[in-house]
C-alpha cells in the first residue's frame, strides 16, 4: 500500500456535487420487472396449491444502495434521522414497515423501500448527508424474491454452500453469497420465509434454477 | 475447498465465494517514471512463488467484494490467518535463504 | 543396452522373464561431473540423453529428489501438439513434435506416441476468429492444422453433441491431425534407460538442499543425501520447485507454482478417438489405451504445492465434459489428483541463463510441458552444452520481463494444456 | 435369451437378512434368476451357482466373485435394461437386486474377434510381461497405428451408454460438527455419543443398512445379537433432529478444511430409472468442523498359485455371503489363515452344514480360543502349512498343501492334495485409510499390527475402530464413543463425561493370539515359473510380474505400481496393494515401510459424472443473461451472440435473406435512415466522491480534469504492462458524480480493478463504485434521422446541435420515461444513447418503435454494429486487442496523455524498452485490391507471398467486413511497423493457395472529418 499520495488539485466543486434524477414516470408507462415474461400471476393461479416450496416476486421495489462510513456522523445519524432506525451492523438487517436495510459490506448497505418512495428517500438522505457518502438507484437492475415453506431451506442449500441452520443464520441476519452460477442477498425473514436479492439480468436464470430445485418438494408461485 | 475467514463479514465462507490475486504486500511503486525496465519488470512479474508459509491477496467477490490478505501455507493449504488490507501478517518466516 | 524387441520378448519368455537387464543402474554419485541436471522428469531426463547423444557430454549426473518421472511427468493429461501462436512457441513445439515422431525407435522404447489428432473447439465467434488467426499463422509456419465447421467436428467426434441447443453450441474447431497423446511414464522411463546407457548417472533419493557459488558462478549443489556434488555447469529443470530452487540460488523468478487437477473414468469401451479441447467450456478429454477417459481441469488461483487443488474445479470441468458430452453422464469418475504447474505471466516457458554464471533453468511451461518434452530437453541440452541459448530458446529467456518482449500465448493460443 | 430358470442351490432354509417372502427376479448374461430382496446382484449371483462373472483384463482368465463390498474385483458387470440407463462397470458386491435388474459381464481381454492374444500367438500371458508393450510395437514404426488399433480393441471394461441420460442428479451443502463415516461398530457409537451432545452430526455409509460387521457378527453387544443392538442404536439416532443418517451414501473425498463429500445413490436400489422426478443420485458436500473416520478395514487375501479360479475368495465374505445373505457359495470348503479370525468362516461354513475339509493355518504352533473351537468342532486344523497352489479353471476342484517353514518364505516339504470346491483366505486386515489421505497425509506403518494406519493430518481429524488397527469389537465400540465425546466438544458440544462413554459392552469376544506376517504363498517352483500367483486380479498383476519390475530397476513403490499397473484397477487395489508392495519389499531384502505405500486420491469408490456435475448441465450449465428487451429480440426474430454470459442480438433476418442481406440492410438504414441498438449489456459503473476525477485520471490514459459537467469522454484503460484491456465512454454526471461504461463482457473485471487499485493503493482517494449494469436499459438510436426520431418523443429535451453537443448528455423524458441521453457514436452516424430505468425499458424501446415506423427504424444487432464501427476506424477491445498491445500501437496516441502529474496504470509499461520498438505490430486499416474479397478475420499478413514457407508475419487481421455504404471489404488488422507503411501492399496467403492483397490504409474508411456525426 502506498501512503504517499499524489494528486492533482482542481478548483472547488458548484453545485450539485451528485447527480439527483427521480427516473419514475408518472402514471401512463408500462413498468415490467425481471420476472414479468415469467408472468407469474399467472402460474399462482393455475399452479398447485400443496407444495414445500412457497416463491413470490416483490417486484418493482425502490432499491438504494447507501456507501459510507461509520466514523461519518452526518452518514450515520442521517440515516437514522430520515428512515426511523439505526444502520445495522455486520451480516445484521433492520426494518420498519415497508422499509429495510441491509449490511452489505462495512462501507455498503442496501436500502429496499416502496418503489414510489426511493427517489424521496434518496432526496431526503442527500440533504442529511454530508462528506464522502455515495447514493446509487439500483432499483431498475434488481428484484426481491421470497422464498417460503418447509422445504425452502432444502433449496437454499442446494443453490448455496452457506450456512443457514438456525444457530448460524436466525431470523434478521443477511448475506451476500453465491447463489447456484451467480449470486444473491439472502436474508432471513422469519422462521420459514427468505428473501433473495437478484440481479435483474440473472433473473431468469434464478427463475429456472428455482423451479428445477424446488421440482421434488412442489413448487408454489404466490402471485 | 478452503473455508476462509472473511475479516469484513467477520466468519467463515466458503472458497468459492472469494477469487486469489496472488501476492499480497506488493506495493505500487509511488514514482514508476524512476525506476528501471528491470525493476519494473521485477515489479510486475517476479513473485516469491514460497513452498510454505505464503502472504496472499484475496477478495470476497461474491460477498463484500472487499479485498484482505491470507497467510496460508501453500504446502498443508493450512491458512493460519486472514488479516485487512492495510495491517501487517502475525506470521512470518525469516526469509533468508 | 540390451534391445527391446518382439524377437527379445519372446526370447525372455522362454526363460520365465527370469534375465530382464535393469533399465538403469543405481549408481552411488561422483564428486564431480561436467554437467548436473536437477530434477529428474521427463524433460530433465531427456535434457541428459540429448546432452550425452548430441553433444558428447557423458560425465552428467541427474539428480532426483523423488523417483524418476515422478513429478507432473506422471500427473498429465498427455497431450502432445504444436498449433501454438506465436513464431517463437510454435517453432519451439514443432521442434518437439518432429522429434516425437520417432521417438519410440530413437530410444527402443515404446512410448506409445499415438497420432490421432486433437481438436481445439470454438464456441463464440471470438473464439472462431483466434482459431482462424491460429491455424492461419501454424500454416504459414509449417505446421500443421486446418479450421473445421461444426459438421466437420461431428463427423470427427459423433458423440458429441454438436447441437445448436447446448449452453455455448460448438461453432467450429481448429484441427491437428499430427497432434496426439503419449504414454507419459514410457516417456520418463525411455528417456532414463537410454541416457543411462550413454553413462549418465541416475541419482533417484536426492533433494538438493543447496546451490554452491564462488565469486558469482555456480560451482555444485549440496544435496541432502550424499552431500556436495560439484559440477561445471547446473541445468534445473524442476517443474512445481523451480522458484525453491532459484531462491537457492539467491535470485527470484516469474513464476507462480498452481495446482493444476486431472481426473480419469473408469475403463470404459473405445468411444473417443481423438483429443477435444475446449478453452470456452473448459474441459479436456481424450481416451487412453487402457480404456479410460482422461480429462484435464482447469488450473486453481493460488499458489499451492499440495499436488491438490479444490473440489469445484473438478466440478467445473466435469460440467464442462456434460455439457459436451451429455452421454458421459452415466460413465463414473474413478480417481482424481494434482500437479504443481509453474506458470509464466505471458504463458511461455523459461529456457534460460540466469542472474548465476553457469547455472541454467528450464521452467515455467505452465500447463504445457509434457508435449515440449523432447523439443525442451533437445534445445536445454544445447543450451547447457555450449553455455548460451539454442537459437530456438533464445526468446524465453527469463530476461525478456525486464525489457518486457514477452510472448503471450494466453489469448489465442486455446487451452494452453 | 435364455428363460430357463435356475434354482437357488446355495440358498440356506433360513436366516440371513434377506427377505425369503419378496423374491426378485433379475436377468444376467441373458438368463433368467431369482433373488430376494435384500440380496445384492453378487450374493443373488452367488445364490444361483453363478461361478464365472467375468475374464480377466490382461491374461483373459474365468475369474469369480472374491469378495463381499466395495474390494470386489473381479465382479464388475455391465448394468442396464435400455440404452440410455446403461452403467459400465458396477460392482456386483454393491449393487442392491432390484425387479427387472439386467446385467452382463464384460470379458475384457481379448475382445470377440482380432484380439492381440490371437495376434501375437496363443503363448499369451507368457508374452505379456509388465511392460511388455514398452518392448514391443515399435518396428516398424508404421506399424504403430496398427497395432495400437488391436490394442484399443481390448480396452475397456464396460460401454458408455450411447443415448443421453434421463435421470436427474444434484448437491446439497451442509455444515456438520461432526461428521462420522462409517456406520460399522465404531461409527455407530460415535455418532451416537456425538448425538446426544446436541452437535450436528452426520452419519454416512456406503451400504443400504448400517451396522457394518455386526450385521454378520455372532458377538452379543449389551446381552443382546450385535444385530439388534445396531437396530436399537439407528432408533436412537433416527429420533434425534441434529442427526443426520446417510444409508447408501460414500463419502468418496476427504478434501481440505475438512471439506467432504458424499455420494448418495437415492434410487438405484429400486430400478434403473429413477422413480419420475425423483433424484437418481444426490452429492452432499458437507464442512465439517470435526470428522471421525470409522471406515473399517479391509481383510487382504494370500498370494498363491492360481489364487483367481472362481471358488477363491476371502475368508469374510464367505462369512458374509453366509451370515447376511443366506447364501453358500460351494459345498466343500479348504480355509487358509494366517491369523485366528480367519476361522470364523470355517465356523460359519459348518453351522451352515456344508462340508469343511481343513483348516490351513500357516502358523507353526496357533494357539487361541479359536483353535480349540475348532477342535471342539471337530474340524481338521493343518498347522504350519499353506495351500501353494488351486487346482481347477472355471471353478475350484482342488488344492495343493505343503508344509512351510516359519517366515514363510520356503515350502519345506510333503506335498499332498485335497480335493474341494472354494478356497477361503484370510491374510489379515488392512485398516481403510484411504480418505484420510486424500488430503495429503501420509500412512504410517504399525509393526504390531503388520499394517498401515492414517498418518499424522492438518485436518480436525479423529480415528476410530479398525482403521486404526483396532480390530477387536469392544476397542471399536469404546474408541468409538471416545472420539464421538472428544469431536463434538471440540466443536463445541457437551464435555467428555465418561458416562457418555459407556456405549456397550461385548459379551462373548473371542482372545486372540499373535497372527502370523504373511502375504505371499510360496511354491515348490520359484515365483517366476510357478502357475500365476495374482496379487492384483483387476488388473493381472502377478507376484512374478512384480519381481520383474523390481529386477528390472522400477524399484520405487510408484515405479512398481505404474510398470505393472497395479492398483489401477476400477477398485484401486483395494485387496492387493499391501500384499504387492510387501512382494516388491521382500524381491529387493526392504521392508515395507522402507519400500513405502502409495498414496490414496479420490474417489474412495467410482463416482456418476453425472452427480459430480448436479444440475449445472444443459439450460443451467452456465447463467444466460437477458437485457429488459430480450422478449422483444426473440419476437422480432433476432439470433444471438454469447458475449460473455449475455445474448445479445447478433443480426435480426428478414425471410429469405441471407446473413450479409441483413447486414447490408441493417447498415444502410442505420447510415441512411435511423437504426436501433440494445446496448443495455454494456457495462456502467456509478462512481462517486469528491476524488472520482482524480481516480479516473489515474485508471484511464488520457485526461479527466477538465472534464465539465454534461460532458462525456472516451477512454482507454490499460494494465500496469502498458497493455490495452477494456475502452469505453464515461460522462460527468456532477462535479462529484461519474458514469462509466465498459465492455460487456469486461464489466466484473473493470469494477473489480477499480477496487483493487482504491482499497489496495489508494484508499486515501474519496470514491465509490457501484454496478448499475443492470439498472439501466440503453437504447442506442443511430443514424441520420435519429434527432427527428427522439424529437417526437420528448418535449423537454433540446437536441439541436448547438444546446445538445456531440459528446453532450441531457437529462430529460423519452416516451414519458425520465431518462438520461448521451449524445455519443460508435457508428460515426449522428446517434443517441437513451438510457433510462430498466424496468421501463421495455416500453420506451415499444415506443421509439411506433413513432420510428416513419422512418422505417431498424432494428441492428452486434454484427451490424461491428461493420459501422469498423468503417469509422474504432476498436473493439478484445477484438483489435489482445492484450499485447499499447494505445501506440492502435495508432490511439491521441488518447495518451503523458502531460498528468499522477503516472497514471499503464504509462510506465509502456515506456519499456520493447514497447518503444519503431517496428511493433501497428493496427491499420486494410483495403483489398479486389474491392468485393473480404478477407478472412484472422488471416496472416506477409510481405512476400512468394516466401517459401516458414513464412515471416507481419500481423493478424484482426476485424474484416462487406462494407454495403461504401461498396467494398474493409478491414483493420496489425502490421509490422504498419503506421509507416501507409499505402504499401501486404499479402495474405489463404488455405486454398490463393493469396489475398491488400493496400496498407488508415482505418477511417468513412467520413474521416466526422462530419455525419457533428449535425
Amino acid at each position: 500500500m502506498s501512503d504517499l499520495m499524489t494528486k492533482t488539485e482542481f478548483k472547488a466543486p458548484p453545485q450539485p456535487a451528485y447527480a439527483l434524477m427521480n427516473q419514475l414516470p408518472g402514471q401512463g408507462p408500462r413498468a415490467e420487472s425481471p420476472l414479468y415474461h415469467a408472468d407469474l400471476a399467472t402460474l399462482a393461479n393455475k399452479g398447485p396449491v400443496e407444495g414445500g416450496v412457497h416463491l413470490q416476486e416483490q417486484s418493482l421495489l425502490g432499491h438504494l444502495v447507501l456507501r459510507g462510513s461509520l466514523q461519518n456522523k452526518s452518514f450515520v445519524k442521517g440515516f437514522a434521522q430520515v428512515m426511523g432506525f439505526k444502520l445495522p451492523g455486520a451480516l445484521q438487517s433492520a426494518e420498519a414497515g415497508e422499509v429495510s436495510v441491509r449490511w452489505i459490506a462495512p462501507d455498503e448497505w442496501m436500502l429496499i423501500v416502496p418503489g414510489a418512495e426511493a427517489f424521496g428517500i434518496e432526496k431526503k438522505l442527500r440533504q442529511v448527508m454530508t462528506g464522502h457518502v455515495s447514493i446509487a438507484d439500483v432499483s431498475g437492475g434488481q428484484t426481491v424474491l421470497v422464498l417460503a415453506g418447509k422445504d425452502a431451506i432444502n433449496v437454499l442449500k442446494k443453490s448455496s454452500a452457506y450456512d443457514f441452520h438456525d444457530s448460524n443464520f436466525p431470523v434478521g441476519k443477511v448475506v451476500t453469497t453465491t447463489f447456484a452460477k451467480t449470486q444473491a442477498v439472502i436474508r432471513r425473514i422469519g422462521p420459514q420465509k427468505w428473501e433473495l436479492v437478484v440481479r435483474r439480468s440473472f433473473a431468469d436464470y434464478i427463475w429456472l434454477w428455482l423451479q428445477d430445485a424446488c421440482a421434488e418438494y412442489g413448487l408454489i408461485v404466490r402471485g | 475447498m478452503f473455508s476462509i475467514y472473511c475479516p469484513y463479514c467477520e466468519e467463515h465462507r466458503e472458497e468459492d465465494e472469494f477469487h486469489a490475486k496472488g501476492q499480497a504486500h506488493i506495493a505500487r511503486p509511488l514514482d514508476p517514471e524512476s525506476y528501471s525496465d528491470k525493476e519494473w519488470g521485477e515489479y510486475l512479474y517476479f513473485r516469491d512463488n514460497p513452498r510454505g508459509l505464503h502472504h496472499e491477496l484475496w477478495v470476497h467477490a461474491t460477498g463484500c467484494r472487499k479485498f484482505f490478505n491470507i497467510s496460508r501455507d501453500t504446502l498443508s493449504y493450512e491458512i493460519k490467518e486472514t488479516y485487512k488490507v492495510g495491517e501487517q501478517p502475525h506470521f512470518t518466516v525469516n526469509q533468508d535463504k | 543396452m540390451q534391445k527391446y524387441s518382439g524377437f527379445g520378448l519372446l526370447k525372455h519368455a522362454l526363460s520365465h522373464h527370469e534375465n530382464w537387464q535393469r533399465a538403469w543402474r543405481n549408481p552411488t554419485p561422483k564428486k564431480k561431473y561436467d554437467v548436473i541436471i536437477v530434477g529428474g522428469g521427463g524433460h530433465g531426463l531427456a535434457t541428459a540423453y540429448y546432452l550425452a547423444k548430441e553433444h558428447g557430454i557423458t560425465n552428467i549426473a541427474v539428480l532426483e529428489k523423488g523417483y524418476l518421472g515422478g513429478g507432473n511427468t506422471a500427473r498429465n493429461t498427455t497431450i502432445v501438439r504444436s498449433n501454438y501462436l506465436w513464431d517463437e512457441s510454435a517453432h519451439l513445439y514443432e521442434h518437439a513434435m518432429k522429434l516425437w515422431e520417432g521417438l519410440s525407435q530413437d530410444l527402443n522404447y515404446n512410448v506409445m506416441f499415438s497420432q490421432r489428432g486433437v481438436l481445439n473447439l470454438g464456441h463464440t465467434l471470438q473464439d472462431m476468429r483466434d482459431i482462424e488467426r491460429r491455424v492461419n499463422a501454424n500454416r504459414l509456419n509449417g505446421i500443421d492444422g486446418e479450421v473445421l465447421d461444426t459438421q466437420q467436428v461431428q463427423e470427427i467426434v459423433p458423440m458429441m453433441d454438436c447441437s445448436a441447443n447446448r449452453r455455448f453450441p460448438v461453432m467450429g474447431a481448429s484441427w491437428q491431425p499430427r497432434a496426439g497423446v503419449a504414454r507419459h511414464d514410457a516417456v520418463a522411463w525411455g528417456y532414463a534407460r537410454a541416457a543411462d546407457a550413454l553413462g549418465v548417472d541416475l541419482i533417484q533419493q536426492c533433494e538438493v538442499i543447496d546451490i554452491l557459488k564462488e565469486d558469482g558462478a555456480a560451482i555444485g549443489v549440496e544435496t541432502k543425501q550424499h552431500g556436495i556434488i560439484k559440477a561445471d555447469r547446473i541445468g534445473c529443470v524442476v517443474a512445481g520447485n523451480s522458484s525453491v530452487l532459484a531462491k537457492m540460488a539467491g535470485f527470484a523468478l516469474p513464476l507462480e507454482s498452481h495446482p493444476l487437477q486431472a481426473l480419469v473414468s473408469e475403463p470404459i469401451k473405445p468411444i473417443l478417438d481423438t483429443v477435444v479441447m475446449s478453452n470456452h467450456v473448459h474441459g479436456y478429454v481424450s481416451q487412453s489405451d487402457k480404456g479410460d477417459l482422461v480429462i484435464g481441469a482447469g488450473i486453481d488461483g493460488y499458489v499451492g504445492y499440495g499436488q491438490r487443488g479444490a473440489y469445484h474445479t473438478i466440478e467445473h470441468t466435469v460440467q464442462a465434459i456434460i455439457e459436451l458430452f451429455p452421454i458421459f453422464s452415466r460413465v463414473r469418475m474413478n480417481r482424481q489428483w494434482g500437479g504443481i504447474v509453474d506458470t509464466c505471466p505471458d504463458a511461455c516457458p523459461i529456457i534460460s541463463a540466469t542472474p548465476v554464471e553457469n547455472l541454467f533453468f528450464n521452467c515455467g511451461w505452465g500447463t504445457g510441458g509434457f508435449k515440449a518434452t523432447p523439443g525442451s530437453g533437445n534445445v536445454f541440452a544445447a543450451t547447457l552444452a555450449k553455455g548460451e541459448a539454442h537459437e530456438l530458446a533464445k526468446p524465453f529467456s527469463m530476461f525478456r520481463f525486464w525489457d518486457g518482449s514477452l510472448i503471450d500465448e494466453h489469448g489465442a493460443a486455446g487451452v494452453a494444456h | 435369451m435364455n428363460l430357463k430358470s435356475m434354482t437357488q442351490k446355495n440358498r440356506l432354509q433360513a436366516g440371513g437378512r434377506i427377505d425369503r417372502n419378496q423374491p426378485v427376479n433379475f436377468e444376467y448374461n441373458g438368463t433368467q434368476y431369482q433373488g430376494f430382496v435384500g440380496d445384492t446382484l453378487a450374493s443373488a449371483l452367488l445364490a444361483n451357482g453363478v461361478d464365472v462373472v467375468g475374464r480377466s483384463f490382461k491374461y483373459s482368465r474365468p475369474r469369480g466373485i472374491v469378495a463381499a463390498g466395495a474390494d470386489e474385483p473381479n465382479a464388475v458387470l455391465q448394468l442396464g435394461a435400455t440404452e440410455a440407463t446403461q452403467v459400465p462397470n458396477v460392482r456386483a458386491t454393491q449393487q442392491e437386486l432390484f425387479n427387472g435388474l439386467v446385467a452382463k459381464s464384460t470379458n475384457g481381454w481379448p475382445s470377440t474377434d482380432n484380439d492381440l492374444m490371437s495376434y501375437i500367438g496363443k503363448v499369451g500371458g507368457r508374452m505379456m510381461p509388465p511392460g511388455f508393450y514398452y518392448k514391443t510395437f515399435m518396428y516398424p514404426q508404421s506399424l504403430w497405428d496398427t497395432y495400437e488399433k488391436f490394442i484399443r480393441k481390448a480396452a475397456g471394461l464396460g460401454r458408455s451408454p450411447l443415448e443421453n441420460d434421463p435421470d436427474i442428479y444434484d448437491h446439497i451443502n451442509h455444515h456438520a460438527d461432526v461428521m462420522v463415516v462409517g456406520a460399522g461398530p465404531a461409527g455407530l457409537s460415535a455418532a451416537l455419543v456425538a448425538g446426544r451432545t446436541g452437535a450436528r452430526v452426520i452419519l454416512a455409509d456406503e451400504q443400504a443398512e448400517f451396522g457394518g460387521m455386526l450385521l454378520h457378527s455372532n458377538e452379543i453387544i449389551n446381552g443382546l445379537p450385535a444385530a439388534e443392538w445396531v437396530a436399537g442404536v439407528v432408533a436412537e439416532l433416527s429420533k434425534m433432529d441434529n442427526v443426520m443418517l446417510l444409508p447408501r451414501a460414500t463419502v468418496n473425498g476427504y478434501h481440505d478444511h475438512n471439506f467432504i463429500t458424499i455420494h448418495e445413490r437415492r434410487t438405484d436400489h429400486l430400478a434403473d430409472l429413477a422413480p419420475k422426478g425423483q433424484v437418481r443420485q444426490r452429492m452432499h458436500r458437507v464442512r465439517a468442523k470435526w470428522v471421525v473416520l470409522a471406515t473399517g478395514a479391509i481383510e487382504r487375501p494370500l498370494v498363491y498359485a492360481n489364487n483367481d479360479v472362481p471358488g477363491c475368495m476371502l475368508a469374510s465374505a464367505i462369512s458374509t455371503y453366509i451370515k447376511r445373505y443366506s447364501v453358500v457359495p460351494g459345498k466343500e470348503l479348504v480355509l487358509m489363515t494366517t491369523n485366528d479370525r480367519g476361522y470364523q468362516a470355517a465356523f460359519d461354513w459348518q453351522d451352515a452344514g456344508r462340508k469343511v475339509v481343513a483348516i490351513v493355518d500357516t502358523r507353526a504352533e496357533p494357539t487361541g480360543a479359536c483353535v480349540v473351537e475348532a477342535q471342539k468342532r471337530k474340524l481338521k486344523v493343518i498347522k504350519g502349512s499353506a495351500v501353494i497352489e488351486v487346482k481347477g479353471r472355471k471353478r475350484v476342484s482342488g488344492v495343493v498343501i505343503a508344509s512351510i517353514n516359519a517366515v514363510g518364505d520356503r515350502v519345506t516339504g510333503n506335498v499332498r492334495t485335497l480335493s474341494c470346491d472354494t478356497v477361503a483366505s484370510a491374510g489379515g486386515w488392512s485398516p481403510a485409510v484411504h480418505l484420510s489421505c486424500h488430503t495429503g497425509s501420509r500412512p504410517e506403518w504399525r509393526d504390531d499390527i503388520q499394517a498401515f494406519v492414517p498418518g499424522a493430518t492438518v485436518q480436525q481429524q479423529l480415528v476410530a475402530g479398525a482403521i486404526n488397527g483396532s480390530y477387536r469389537l469392544a476397542a471399536c465400540l469404546e474408541e468409538g464413543g471416545h472420539c464421538g465425546a472428544l469431536a463434538a466438544a471440540n466443536a463445541g458440544f457437551g464435555e467428555q463425561s465418561d458416562e457418555l462413554l459407556e456405549v456397550a459392552i461385548v459379551d462373548n469376544e473371542i482372545s486372540e493370539s499373535a497372527s502370523m506376517a504373511l502375504f505371499h504363498i510360496p511354491h515348490t517352483q520359484p515365483t517366476s515359473r510357478a502357475p500365476k500367483q495374482f496379487v492384483d486380479y483387476q488388473t493381472d498383476v502377478t507376484a512374478a510380474g512384480i519381481e520383474v519390475a523390481t529386477r528390472e530397476g522400477y524399484e520405487s513403490i510408484e515405479h512398481v505400481k505404474r510398470y505393472t499397473a497395479m492398483g489401477f484397477g476400477t477398485d484401486q487395489g483395494k485387496l492387493g496393494n499391501i500384499n504387492g508392495m510387501a512382494i516388491a519389499a521382500k524381491s529387493m531384502n526392504k521392508s515395507i515401510p522402507e519400500t513405502g505405500t502409495t498414496i490414496f486420491r479420490p474417489n474412495y469408490t467410482p463416482i456418476t459424472f453425472g452427480a459430480i456435475a448436479g444440475r449445472h448441465c444443459g439450460e443451467l450449465f452456465d447463467p444466460k443473461r437477458y437485457s429488459a428487451m430480450h422478449r422483444w429480440h426473440v419476437q422480432h426474430g433476432a439470433l444471438f451472440e454469447d458475449v460473455g454470459q449475455w445474448k445479445r442480438p447478433w443480426y435480426f433476418p428478414k425471410t429469405g435473406e441471407s446473413m450479409q442481406d441483413s447486414l447490408n440492410r441493417e447498415c444502410k438504414a442505420v447510415r441512411d435512415s435511423v437504426g436501433i441498438l440494445d446496448a443495455s449489456t454494456l457495462g456502467k459503473i456509478d462512481i462517486q466522491g469528491k476524488d472520482a476525477r482524480e481516480f479516473l485520471g489515474r485508471v484511464y490514459s488520457n485526461a479527466w480534469a477538465m472534464l465539465g459537467v454534461g460532458k462525456c469522454r472516451y477512454g482507454l484503460m490499460c494494465g500496469e504492462d502498458g497493455m490495452v484491456f477494456d475502452d469505453g465512454v464515461t460522462a460527468c454526471l456532477a462535479e462529484n458524480h461519474f458514469i462509466m461504461t465498459t465492455t460487456t463482457g469486461g464489466a466484473a473485471r473493470v469494477l473489480e480493478w477499480l477496487e483493487l487499485y482504491h482499497q489496495t493503493e489508494w484508499s486515501e482517494l474519496e470514491v465509490y463504485f457501484n454496478t448499475v449494469t443492470d439498472h439501466w436499459s440503453t437504447l442506442t438510436i443511430s443514424g441520420p434521422n435519429s434527432r427527428k426520431l427522439l424529437a417526437e418523443l420528448t418535449n423537454d429535451i433540446d437536441l439541436s446541435g448547438d444546446s445538445f453537443k456531440f459528446m453532450d448528455w441531457h437529462a430529460g423524458t423519452v416516451a414519458g420515461v425520465p431518462a438520461r441521453v448521451f449524445r455519443i457514436s460508435f457508428t460515426g452516424e449522428l446517434s443517441f444513447e437513451v438510457n433510462v430505468q430498466a424496468n421501463y425499458g421495455m416500453q420506451v424501446w415499444e415506443k421509439v418503435f411506433e413513432a420510428g415506423a416513419k422512418y422505417n427504424l431498424t432494428p441492428y444487432g452486434t454484427e451490424t454494429m461491428h461493420v459501422l464501427r469498423a468503417e469509422k476506424g474504432f476498436i473493439i477491445a478484445g477484438q483489435d486487442t489482445d492484450g499485447s498491445v499499447t494505445p501506440m500501437d492502435l495508432g490511439m496516441g491521441w488518447c495518451v496523455s503523458n502531460k498528468k502529474p499522477f503516472s497514471y496504470i499503464g504509462k510506465r509499461g509502456m515506456a519499456r524498452e520493447d514497447c518503444l520498438k519503431p517496428n511493433r505490430k501497428q493496427l491499420v486499416g486494410l483495403k483489398t485490391r479486389d474491392p468485393k474479397v473480404v478477407i478472412p478475420e484472422g488471416a496472416q499478413a506477409v510481405a512476400d507471398p512468394k516466401q517459401p514457407i516458414p513464412m515471416t508475419m507481419l500481423g493478424h487481421v484482426t476485424s474484416s467486413y462487406y462494407s454495403a455504404c461504401l461498396g467494398h471489404s474493409i478491414a483493420m488488422g496489425f502490421v509490422r511497423g504498419g503506421l509507416d507503411k501507409m499505402g504499401e501492399a501486404v499479402y495474405y496467403p489463404q488455405p486454398d493457395g490463393s493469396v489475398i492483397e491488400a493496400e496498407i490504409c488508415s482505418p477511417i474508411f468513412l467520413d474521416p472529418k466526422g462530419e455525419r456525426q457533428n449535425v
